[in-house]
């Protein structure tokens, strides 16, 4: 348990050194984000529509888009050098290298979204400090469940010749749940509901995380195998 | 009773739908024989 | 690989298969266009219900065939269960393509719109996106153990995903009723015995081609692979 | 770590029996058996496609067999037991290493996953092994291949398993790194460590071995002690051998 512990952290003390190093993928997903939340403003009438009616949904998408950066870039750098097969090689459970690479995607994706959200307050007009703590917990869930499944299909889609086109073709679609939940309950939070008034999308968006999470572990296996 | 056109339509497209997989199916199948036909020539004469 | 015995008796049992199957079919189309009654509100475009309810019931059962069989061929890792996955799901796309071009057709009509965000519509969509990614990703990869193990898991994660899309799906339209849209429960309570008895055909009938189209499928990829034995065996083994 | 040596449940250290690898009908191994006692060196010869690297991705736990049993260190090689790839080490020619951190770091990261302790120390002495030491703050993209295979080498043994599996170590290297490879062979073989090689040079390869096997349509045709063994006539029989392989390959293309 304590090597799997150990090598869990080995490997997001990897990745964030050699992110350190480079700043290639942060910069990347940030700048890729605010594109994103800028391009929806110019086809949103800002005039017309109400901004915290398209906001979160905008925020979301944003959000989404430049996580699929950072998925396709974090299995991108294992396969470079053939090191995925020398992570196969050492003796760790498969599950430790799933782990690894969740908890690296994690990161990297709320450090730039909590670099999104004053950009997206300033930009739309809306105040999240005062419904901060909830909204926290909203982003916590999504993108804890974004993750769970996009370093499973992310792992599996490395290996493919048109990786970068496969993915989002792969992953969108079981992503609907977990986009729509998240969008509605960004919105009732930034209308000052309290969190207790959304218990069936938080129980589903955490369901969606266990499920994940679970399927991932329990095939994981398959995927890293030769 | 005017819709007719619809029911229709909905039918073309479902009996179309199936017939054509039938039909592709039925073309697949009729290339995958032939190679074996012709995988069968080579190893008499050669056997 | 099949015996040749096998063979024989396999095309028996198909033409079996293949005979009742196309009676089931004639009794369908006698009972759709000559015994149901015509509905009284909808009018004659309601008798499409009668091919787009057995689709979709097909093309679910379809994915949950994927489903079972993603799960035994990553425990038994036996190509048979690869096969059936892979046949079950084209087969699945189909229908689930029929169920959403007969959807609209049916809608125009009775709802005034081909296409209405309602919750059975938009997971349907969904699923059938989902479906065709698998069939993509299946013709993406080559060959071989690995594009099977992906596939497999996707089979499993696909199917997980329809009872979340269906409740997130459910809960995202709940709060903008539509007062128009009359979901598809609705219209099969206040069937009449005739009308049920007609679906209840045509699903058998829609079950048999199933059943039909998934032996066509089935025995044409072992040939495949029959065929490139014979071809790796005969040319390499000089 | 602790001697690995000591731990040794049995002898032979590798035991294959029957190995076959197929799905549907690609056929990369049909039926291979062999044994190898500690400490000996055997070199596979094959053509392309003979099946070479799908033994080793085997034997390594990286791939599962269809039938037949490997037992590697005394572990069944399917399901990948965590201490059978503890007793393993791989070179292959990916380089398996982090472009964008120093040969130290990647040293560090390897080793931490394999639980290793007193890793600096661990990384600096066999960084100074493979002459690298003075390089030891640069990032590894801005080094030579020969360099970048010498610091894959460093890896791999970094945990001093006493089974090295190598993948056709010599393609690409130049003659100055495929020396100092092949000086760290006669080391690692003088040190009784356990080697199994894949490699196309008839020479280099006969040269270093204890065993020769010659791998076709994923047999082994061959397999036999390298004494007495004239390495003409054998380098007749592999060019015989490749030649009826591109034979077949040439009919089933046109």
């Amino acid at each position: 348990m304590n090597l799997f512990i150990s090598q869990v952290s080995a490997i997001v003390w990897k990745d964030f050194t050699i992110e350190f190093k480079t700043r290639e993928l942060f910069s990347a997903m940030f700048i890729f984000a605010l594109l994103v939340i800028l391009i929806f403003i110019f086809s949103v009438n800002l005039s017309v529509v109400e901004a915290s009616e398209v906001g979160p949904g905008i925020l979301w998408v944003a959000f989404l888009f430049s996580g699929t950066i950072g998925l396709n870039r974090s299995f991108a750098l294992e396969k470079e050098n053939g090191c995925l097969m020398a992570l196969m090689l050492m003796p760790a459970d498969r599950t430790a290298i799933y782990f690894g690479k969740l908890i690296s995607n994690f990161v990297f994706l709320t450090i730039m979204e909590l670099f999104i959200l004053p950009l997206f307050m300033i930009f739309f007009n809306i105040d999240l400090l005062e419904h901060l703590f909830p909204l926290l917990i909203v982003i916590f869930l999504g993108t804890l469940g974004f993750c769970a499944l996009g370093t499973l299909l992310s792992s599996l889609a490395s290996n493919l010749k048109t990786r970068e086109i496969m993915l989002p073709i792969l992953l969108y679609p079981l992503l609907v749940p977990i986009v729509i939940a998240v969008v509605r309950m960004t919105g009732q939070v930034l209308a000052g509901e309290p969190l207790s008034e959304m218990m069936n999308w938080i129980g589903l968006t955490a369901s969606f995380d266990i499920i994940y999470i679970g399927v991932s572990i329990m095939t994981i296996d398959h995927i890293l195998e030769e | 009773m005017d819709y007719l056109g619809f029911l229709f339509a909905a039918n073309a497209f479902v009996w179309g739908g199936i017939i054509y997989y039938v039909f592709t199916l039925k073309q697949r199948n009729r290339a995958l024989e032939k190679d074996l036909e012709l995988l069968k020539e080579t190893l008499s004469r050669e056997g | 690989m099949m015996s040749s015995d096998a063979v024989e008796e396999n095309e028996e049992e198909s033409s079996i298969l293949v005979w009742m199957t196309g009676l089931a079919f004639l009794a369908a189309i006698i009972a759709i266009f000559i015994y149901v009654p015509t509905e009284r509100t909808e009018g004659v475009v309601q008798r499409i219900m009668y091919f787009h309810i057995p689709s979709a019931w097909l093309s679910f059962f379809a994915f949950f065939v994927v489903f079972i069989c993603s799960i035994l061929f990553l425990w038994k890792k036996e190509r048979e269960w690869d096969i059936y996955a892979h046949a079950s799901a084209e087969i699945g796309v189909i229908f689930c393509s029929l169920v959403l071009i007969t959807g609209p057709i049916w809608a125009r009509p009775i709802w005034g719109a081909w296409w209405v965000w309602d919750a059975r519509l938009t997971s349907t969509l969904i699923l059938w996106i989902i479906y065709v990614a698998y069939l993509m990703l299946r013709a993406q990869s080559e060959a071989g153990s690995m594009r099977a193990r992906y596939a497999a898991v996707l089979g499993i994660v696909g199917f997980l995903d329809i009872p979340l899309i269906h409740f997130s799906v459910l809960w995202w339209r709940a709060f903008h009723p539509q007062p128009k849209v009359i979901s598809s429960e609705g219209i099969g309570k206040g069937m009449e015995i005739g009308m049920l008895a007609t679906l209840g055909i045509s699903l058998c009938a829609f079950t048999l081609l199933y059943f039909l189209l998934m032996g066509v499928r089935v025995r044409q990829e072992k040939l495949k692979d029959e065929i490139d034995r014979l071809k790796r065996e005969t040319l390499y083994s000089s | 770590m602790v001697d690995s040596q000591t731990s040794q449940p049995s002898n032979p250290v590798i035991e294959v029996r029957k190995l076959r690898k197929e799905f549907g009908v690609l056929k990369a191994l049909d039926g291979i058996s062999f044994n190898l006692e500690r400490g000996e060196f055997l070199s596979v010869f094959g053509p392309n496609g003979a099946g070479k690297t799908t033994l080793i991705k085997i034997l390594s736990g990286l791939t599962r067999p269809s039938s037949g049993t490997a037992r590697v260190a005394g572990f069944e090689v399917e399901g990948g037991h965590p201490e059978m790839r503890r007793e393993i080490g791989v070179i292959s020619h990916s380089t398996a290493l982090y472009g964008d951190l120093t040969p130290l770091e990647n040293l560090i990261f390897f080793g931490k996953m394999y639980g290793l302790g007193r890793l600096k120390e661990l990384a600096l002495t066999a960084l100074e092994d493979v002459g690298l030491a003075p390089r030891r703050h640069d990032p590894v993209r801005t080094f030579s291949r020969g360099m970048i295979q010498r610091l894959s080498i460093a890896r791999a043994i970094l945990h001093d398993p006493s089974i090295l599996f190598l993948d056709e170590p010599f393609t690409g290297l130049d003659i100055q790194a495929s020396n100092v490879l092949k000086e760290n062979l006669i080391t690692l073989h003088n040190k009784k460590r356990t080697i199994l090689m894949t490699t196309h040079d008839v020479s280099c390869g006969l040269e270093m071995c204890d065993k020769v096997a010659l791998q076709v349509m994923g047999r082994f045709a061959f397999f036999e002690d390298v004494e007495g063994i004239n390495k003409d006539k054998f380098e007749e029989m592999y060019f015989d051998a490749v030649r009826d392989k591109q034979f077949a390959m040439g009919i089933r293309h046109s």
